[in-house]
């Protein structure tokens, strides 16, 4: 290539006098591999040399660190952290820190980074101490974030190896038809204040990053992010929102706890559909304006296709879909938030009209207003909340393609590839006999049985055979949906992926009431985006260890 | 209780209307303007095959979808399509009864990745998967090059 | 390499290519319509508005009177405290003078718009609004102005209740 | 937290309109990230879509109309959207599926057609505003801004013409950006003090144009580039920073944007940044407007509180000066298709620390810059910092 990269200096090479070779223990809550210091293990420490090799024994064995030395610019870039907490093993002389100006730090001290700074949050804790082995300075840079004191005194961090992330909050709206009541801010709020009541959290304090799920189209704004921070409490605080399902929004919320840069996180959704006038033309301005959106028609009758074409391939019929709406809508009645509850029978499922043969109006989840909102938390915050935390095992999530013409009709890959992404994760070798209990998408009947033979859960055509035979009931071998499902609580458009995660995480607490299935441990939860999309996620709870 | 106070007459609730709407152009894109030039002139259906798998492509796409290259080959589908699915449709697009049903179908072609969602000219009764089916195109006069210039497909 | 790159893609298109066809294009309007829920606070803002009057919530947490009214305090994510009423003067904090109207076309008349934070809330807190009685030359940041109402009969409870913010006149303070 | 650096960019002109449907916009865009950063598809385990809102291209749940265009079909893919923040914090999420372990190869690309929407994307942006307290009064989006540089202008007393030669700036910046809608090497101050006046006080050469487009960044792990020898363009991500201020913009003061600063400090911290100024060698902020460069400039305390305009007088700002900004002629000359300003701003980034700006080459050696985007209703900002 004609044009040279201009030579840059070696990285590392600093103003001032040689680097002398030495090591940094950089302490980092994330994922961090045990280290032994002085013949002695310390947790969740990485001993890393400048150029970002990590050492697992420190060269000096037996030698001796007369001060833990920082150096840095200025003194109030630091807080004192008390190096105790680092173990017995760091500094003869009991843990005074030295900065290079000579001033020496008492022990636990803390001060405010500058003066005008009042805003203690600080999502960072990436401790980096040089230690100087007496000999000669050393010219590394070295930086201490001011941390919150709840969190600096809990320098201990997290296990080395994977962090866990659990859900240890869940809020939900009762889910109603219409909800004049309340605007959208007003729902959100509700659903909110619930769950950081149920988290035991307060969100102008505690909670580090907030994620909303939500489709411009669907609320009726141009930009619907700049109406979502007020009422989650997330003013001046790192927010976004995906445009995506409940999943997807736990996802995010998973990797940013992973990366290190949060703890504590705040996932919403919401649905507000009593708001909207026109449902059908919202989801009809979603199809492909050249190829598909011209030709008009009511957008349901993709599903109608797809229903057809999935009954013909896996051999279910439209009595096991008619066998869904009833255990859906029954199994309802048992869950307070359940907005469309109702004694239905399978007979009256299938003799509802068949506006988009072969789909049935009763095959269709009705619409409904409610909020769902999940808290979620690394390990070690995870293990202060009021609730027991349910751990995300794994979480998958996947598009198939937008297009119609392109995709499988018959067996939802979307659902099969974010299962395979989830059981990956959580070393899941066989889907049917890992999971007391399933909360799967059913926004339509027969994407019940599809979804659970795409994740493995039935053998293909086997799935109607399971509900005509009521293993999928609250007392049969693998409930599923006993929530009741988007069929029986309410079609809550992008909140439905959360929904299915709250009621889950309800099962596992033992907190979900007359619905409850006792002794559940394990569950699987599967979301789709509803039409005309071919994307959903898929993830995988457990309480306990 | 959400607020220190909530209002309990209902009639006092108000709703506020409006509208997200805007009136659209969408170009046919570098792949569709090749098809839709090609459906209006010669009424031909053309897909798109990519160099790379060979995959062929139907509607025609600039990328192929798994090796995510160009797709540089024109390929004419042939003249017959089979029904994979059918779906009887007895509202319009707002909700509303139609007077007489509207048969949908997917419509697969042979050698070809994709096919067509729309409408199959055929009796209610008489829609049913495994049908071979063309597509029915308007006279060239009114082609405007547009999916539209496709009526539907019948036997 | 943007250096090496050589071709950079992308087909440029002229306004007329599209509107007079010479490119193959759909033509489309969404049906996307909505009545908004206004809920707790903005219902009764509206039915305030149609009295006459603007009405705020205050919060004790943060010792705010907040307008326009809100049911929760996005400080202190708490439940607002009460309902009071704010005068309809207020100052300009910033403003416009604006010679587009909402589609960007060119209108020769400019609208004077802004924001007035309104006398009784907390500082800074106000609305949006169009100016009146005032040349482009007169309005000025900082400017104590009144709200000029529109009769009983017309107000329907709407923010355009509210004809125009007008200077305030003497006394009127 | 894994080391995460950007490793290829691509980009489309930018043109106030283009013919590609938006699935091909960001097909080309993808494609040319991923020749430049030599990946392949299937090394892609995640791909993250950046584009603002559905009413420009049109359609409703656009990140799922757009996910096969770039390259998310039977992928994990996701959409982020945070306003005209997205050019900058779709990178944001990508950096956080890598750091986290989930992906070692993530690909973000952004689009924007906004020429679907007629007769001009102004008639969308009439809804972007609270449908009770703002939308009856049919606001205009050039009102806000012409409303924030107002205030901003008044409170710190800067004369027009300071914030008229960001536009100079840019716009002769831009000449050499291949991808320029607007450039223009020798537009003079004259030129934009007298163009004609669209909202007092924004005249028609401050704003910049609505555009379509598309752009992609690939990023990559520390072992990934280890292992596939790419250290040679790879630019790491230091810091990233993103804060969102309160709905109700009518109730604070527009001259100072506080959820810049928040963002800026929250990636510096990561960054290891205590003294910007110094420690940053040029900059990318969010120029929709020509002082908008100025103000986010403060937020990113990069300028004193009202004193980025005399920075700017004085030629520190240049490409050639002590702290370049907008090397790559920012919105103001390149465009402004809003999501994708992805590759003027973190593309850009990458690009000279890389060496491979060609024209807009930065003179003297640059080893830190950060960029910034800025959204909502003067609400959002998203800050990322790079570094060799």
């Amino acid at each position: 290539m004609e044009e040279v990269i201009p030579s840059r200096q070696p990285v590392g090479a600093m103003k001032g006098p040689r680097f002398v070779p030495d090591c940094s223990i950089q302490l980092m809550p994330w994922r961090a591999s045990p280290v032994r210091v002085l013949g002695r293990d310390v947790p969740n420490v990485e001993v890393v040399s400048d150029t970002g090799e990590a050492f697992r024994e420190l060269p000096m064995k037996g030698a001796n660190f007369p001060a833990l030395r920082v150096r840095g610019r200025s003194v109030e870039d630091y807080m004192q952290v008390s190096v105790p907490k680092l173990g017995r093993g760091f500094g003869k002389r009991g843990g005074t820190v030295e900065v290079d100006s000579g001033e020496v730090f008492p022990k636990d001290c803390a001060k405010p980074r500058h003066e005008g700074d009042t805003d203690w949050r600080d999502p960072l804790r990436d401790f980096r101490f040089f230690l100087d082995h007496g000999s000669g300075c050393n010219a590394g840079q070295t930086f201490i974030p001011i941390a919150r004191f709840r969190r600096a005194a809990g320098l201990a961090g997290v296990e080395s190896g994977e962090m866990k992330v659990g859900i240890v909050g869940v809020g939900i709206t009762p889910f109603r038809p219409t909800t004049p009541e309340f605007s959208w801010k007003e729902l959100t709020y509700d659903g909110a204040q619930r769950a950081y009541a149920d988290a035991g959290i307060d969100p102008r304090e505690d909670v580090d990053t907030f994620i909303t799920c939500a489709e411009d189209y669907y609320e009726g704004f141009g930009i619907f992010d700049e109406f979502t921070p007020d009422q989650l409490g997330a003013v001046m605080r790192p927010m976004h929102t995906v445009g995506g399902d409940g999943i997807a929004g736990l996802a995010n919320a998973f990797m940013i706890i992973q990366s290190g840069i949060a703890d504590i996180a705040v996932v919403e959704s919401h649905s507000k559909a009593s708001d909207i006038l026109t449902y059908e033309g919202i989801v009809a301005h979603g199809l492909d304006p050249i190829w598909n959106k011209p030709l008009g028609g009511h957008p349901n009758l993709i599903a109608g296709l797809e229903m057809d074409a999935y009954l013909r391939a896996s051999g279910n019929t439209a009595k096991d879909c008619a066998a869904v709406v009833a255990k859906n809508r029954q199994a309802a009645l048992h869950n307070p938030i359940a907005g469309h509850a109702a004694r239905v029978t399978p007979e009256q499922a299938e003799g509802s009209p068949a506006l988009w043969a072969p789909l049935r109006t009763l095959d269709v989840a009705p619409l409904a207003d409610g909020c769902v909102v999940l808290v979620v938390a690394g390990e070690k915050a995870a293990r202060k909340a009021r609730t027991t935390p349910v751990w995300i095992r794994g979480i998958g999530w996947a598009t198939e393609t937008p297009s119609l013409e392109t995709r499988d009709w018959t067996t939802s890959p979307a659902t099969r590839i974010a299962a395979s992404m989830a059981y990956d994760m959580a070393k899941v070798r066989n889907p049917a006999e890992a999971f007391d209990i399933a909360e799967i998408d059913d926004r339509f009947s027969y994407k019940e049985l599809q979804h659970l033979e795409a994740l493995g859960l039935a053998r293909k055509g086997q799935a109607g055979k399971m509900v005509r035979r009521g293993d999928l009931a609250a007392g049969g071998k693998f409930p599923t949906n006993v929530s009741g499902g988007s069929l029986g609580c309410g079609n809550v458009l992008e909140a439905c992926g959360l929904h299915r995660l709250a009621e889950a995480v309800l099962q596992l607490r033992g907190d979900a009431g007359s619905h409850q299935v006792d002794g559940a441990r394990n569950a699987i939860v599967q979301s789709w985006r509803g039409l005309p999309a071919a994307s959903g996620g898929v993830a995988i709870l457990g309480v306990g260890k | 209780m959400t607020f220190l106070e909530r209002t309990t007459d209902v009639r006092r609730f108000r709703h506020w209307p409006g509208h997200i709407e805007a009136d659209y152009i969408y170009t046919s894109g570098i792949a569709g303007e090749t098809f839709f030039r090609e459906l209006r002139e010669n009424g031909r259906i053309l897909g798109a095959r990519c160099p790379q798998c060979g995959t062929q492509w139907l509607p025609p796409k600039l990328f192929c979808e798994t090796c995510f290259r160009e797709t540089t080959d024109w390929v004419e589908a042939p003249a017959t399509g089979q029904v994979e699915a059918v779906s009887v449709v007895h509202v319009d697009a707002k909700g509303k009864p139609l007077d007489s049903p509207e048969v949908w179908a997917l419509i697969r072609f042979a050698g070809f990745k994709g096919g067509f969602v729309h409408r199959l000219l055929v009796d209610p009764r008489k829609a049913r998967a495994g049908l071979r089916v063309h597509p029915i195109v308007k006279p060239r006069s009114e082609r405007v090059g547009a999916i539209t210039d496709i009526v539907g497909f019948g036997p | 390499m943007t250096s090496r790159i050589t071709k950079w893609p992308g087909v440029e298109l002229g306004r007329k290519e599209i509107e007079t066809g010479k490119v193959t294009s759909v033509r489309y309007r969404p049906d996307a319509k909505f009545a908004w829920s206004a809920g707790e606070a903005m219902s009764r803002f509206l039915a305030e508005l149609q009295e006459g009057r603007m009405i705020a919530r205050t919060c004790n947490g943060c010792a705010r009177i907040l307008f326009p009214p809100r049911m929760f305090c996005e400080e202190c994510f708490r439940p607002t405290d009460a309902w009071v009423y704010v005068r309809d003067t207020g100052t300009i904090e910033t403003y416009s003078i604006s010679y587009l109207d909402t589609d960007a076309r060119r209108i020769t008349e400019p609208i004077l718009v802004g924001v007035v934070s309104v006398d009784g809330a907390s500082p800074k807190m106000g609305v949006m609004h169009y100016f009146g009685e005032m040349t482009k030359d007169e309005v000025r940041i900082g400017m104590r102005v009144k709200a000029k109402w529109k009769p009983r009969e017309e107000r329907v409870g709407s923010v355009l209740d509210i004809e125009y913010f007008r200077p305030l006149r003497e006394g009127e303070g | 937290m894994r080391k995460v650096a950007v490793v290829g960019a691509g980009m489309t002109l930018f043109r106030r309109r283009l013919q590609e449907t938006g699935k091909e916009l960001s097909f080309e865009a993808a494609r040319m990230a991923l020749d430049q950063a030599g990946v392949e598809i299937n090394d892609v385990e995640a791909v993250i879509h950046g584009t603002a809102p559905d009413a420009f291209d049109g359609v409703h749940m656009k990140g799922e109309y757009l996910a096969d265009g770039s390259g998310g079909a039977r992928k994990r893919y996701m959409r982020v959207f945070t306003g005209g923040g997205t050019g900058v914090f779709s990178a944001i999420a990508g950096w956080w599926h890598v750091a986290s372990g989930l992906a070692d190869v993530a690909l973000v690309v952004n689009e924007e057609k906004m020429s679907s929407c007629q007769p001009h994307p102004q008639s969308v942006f009439a809804y972007i505003w609270d449908p009770i307290l703002d939308r009856p009064l049919k606001p205009n989006l050039v009102w806000i801004f012409a409303m924030e540089m107002n205030r901003y202008m008044t409170v710190h007393k800067i004369p027009y013409e300071d914030i008229a030669r960001v536009a100079v700036k840019n716009k002769r910046n831009a000449a050499g950006h291949p991808c320029a809608q607007l450039a223009d090497a020798n537009i003079t101050l004259d030129d934009v003090v007298n163009s004609e006046m669209m909202a007092w006080p924004v005249r028609r050469l401050d704003i910049s144009p609505p555009s379509d487009g598309a752009a992609a960044v690939v990023l990559a792990s520390e072992d990934v580039v280890r292992k596939r020898k790419m250290k040679e363009h790879a630019a790491w991500i230091k810091g990233v920073g993103w804060c969102i201020d309160s709905t109700m913009w009518t109730d604070r003061d527009l001259y100072f944007p506080e959820y810049v600063a928040r963002a800026a400090k929250m990636a510096y911290r990561q960054a290891k940044i205590d003294d910007p100024r110094k420690q940053i060698d040029f900059a990318e902020p969010y120029d929709p407007f020509d002082y908008k460069e100025l103000h986010h400039l403060e937020g990113l305390g990069l300028a004193d509180k009202g004193k980025a305009g005399l920075m700017t007088r004085e030629g520190v700002t240049e490409r050639d000066g002590d702290l370049p900004v907008c090397p790559s002629g920012g919105l103001m000359g390149v465009g402004n298709p809003i999501a994708a300003t992805l590759g003027i701003k973190i593309g850009e980034l990458y690009w000279q620390l890389t060496g491979q700006s060609g024209k807009r080459q930065i003179p003297n050696e640059v080893r830190t810059g950060v960029c910034q985007a800025w959204g909502d209703l003067m609400q959002f900002g998203s800050v990322m910092v790079m570094g060799t």
